[in-house]
């Protein structure tokens, strides 16, 4: 299990490579990474403020109940804070397993806890000066999306 | 003199010292991102912590304005209103998180 | 709409960043890639056949498909073919949206609709010499995942 | 002549030639892969065409012992056995597949 917390991009790819290397027991990885979009030109950058010690301890910890629900080969997460520009990636969640149903729904199971149980923060610096920078609020959909998985 | 040693031992017991945390817009809206304080002793829940933190300042008031909304973390460990502060050094004070 | 059917290994990282390459708008990259395993030691390699031209076809009438039902940005699908090694990649599916739902979904609606509707075939050929070399049976779950989406 | 008519267009209408494929172990057992044949024109419909096929020797019998499984395509499209054959100028034959 790898478990970042960072301000430096990422290469998915090379964590795709990385978290299949030398495991000839997996037949499938799967990998969500999510971008910074520029909301139409209408954002100039996105703040990504977190909690540290507690993101990276919240996060391992989603990893790990994932871990328990699939048979996973293994897991990689590797979320970005800071000041990030549209197109820059954000997070990158890797999930490898023998067969691809685990795989894919340990992924996703990853990217909805992240949402509402990590603490991270976003902030919209809005392309227009003349707009005030301000906090992304909560998503009732990211909350539906959570309880999906509820047991 | 069982009255002197009551008087040595009430100021370990009024209070607790506990470290304070805030992010984001809370942060923004108490003016600060950490301090120590010196919590009463009758404030033994976070549902508690709360109430008591909004009525230090206006900004304090701002921030816990819909304090249901408000999520709080005990020594990194997410906590509802009605646990017990128990003998947490460190509770931190969030909006939502909004990560991902 | 990227799809080929090739011998040649491929990148899945410089096809999750093609795929996100220019464009803003994309919030969610998901991708699958789909290995050989080696089943324990058990398997020497494994051949795929396929029927040229109808592979393309069907590949490309399966992304139409996840066109249809999630508003998508892009899709990628690279499969191989011939004699694969233990470790080898087979099969890369990568979809980009702006959320990360439609990006999660039609990746997962890719990967069994190939399976159940893209003219491949796997011959498994023994690590032990003295077993012949067998052709892997379809799967039920396979039909089963297929039948997830049906509507 | 109506009589000399009928016998010149009879080679005509008879049969049909259609160039047909087979895929991993339904080629294996037919013994070919690849092969053009005069379909009779009474063979209409995909089912027909495996039931036609199953009789030519013990190869394609063992290829098509359970013809319920054996998948087809006309022309690269998928055809269910009571697809009718058409003008298609191909078909293909295989087992289910299991790519991905």
């Amino acid at each position: 299990m790898k478990i970042k917390v960072q301000t430096e991009p990422f290469d998915a790819g090379a964590e795709i490579t990385a978290l299949h290397a030398g495991n000839p027991a997996i037949g499938a990885v799967t990998s969500f990474t999510g971008y910074c979009r520029d909301e139409g030109g209408q954002l100039e950058a996105l703040e990504l403020e977190h909690f540290p010690g507690m993101a990276e301890s919240q996060l391992t910890a989603i990893a790990q109940e994932a871990n328990t629900r699939w048979p996973l080969q293994g897991i990689t997460i590797i979320h970005r804070y800071g000041k990030l520009k549209p197109g820059e990636p954000i997070v990158l969640v890797v999930t490898s397993s023998a067969h691809r149903r685990a795989s894919f729904e340990a992924s996703d199971f990853l990217m909805d806890f992240l949402k509402t149980k990590a603490p991270f923060w976003k902030k919209e610096h809005p392309a227009n000066p003349s707009q005030e920078a301000s906090w992304v609020e909560s998503k009732a959909s990211d909350d539906a999306d959570a309880d999906r998985w509820k047991r | 003199m069982s009255a002197l040693e009551l008087d040595i031992s009430l100021p370990l017991i009024r209070h607790k010292v506990m470290k304070l945390l805030y992010f984001a817009w809370v942060r923004e809206r108490v003016g600060s991102e950490s301090e120590t304080r010196d919590i009463p002793v009758d404030v033994t829940t976070v549902g508690a912590l709360k109430t008591w933190l909004s009525s230090i300042d206006e900004g304090y008031a701002y921030a816990f304005e819909n304090p249901q909304i408000i999520r709080v973390a005990l020594d990194k460990t997410l906590a509802e209103d009605d646990a017990p502060l128990g003998d947490a050094q460190e509770a931190a004070f969030f909006p939502p998180m909004t990560g991902g």
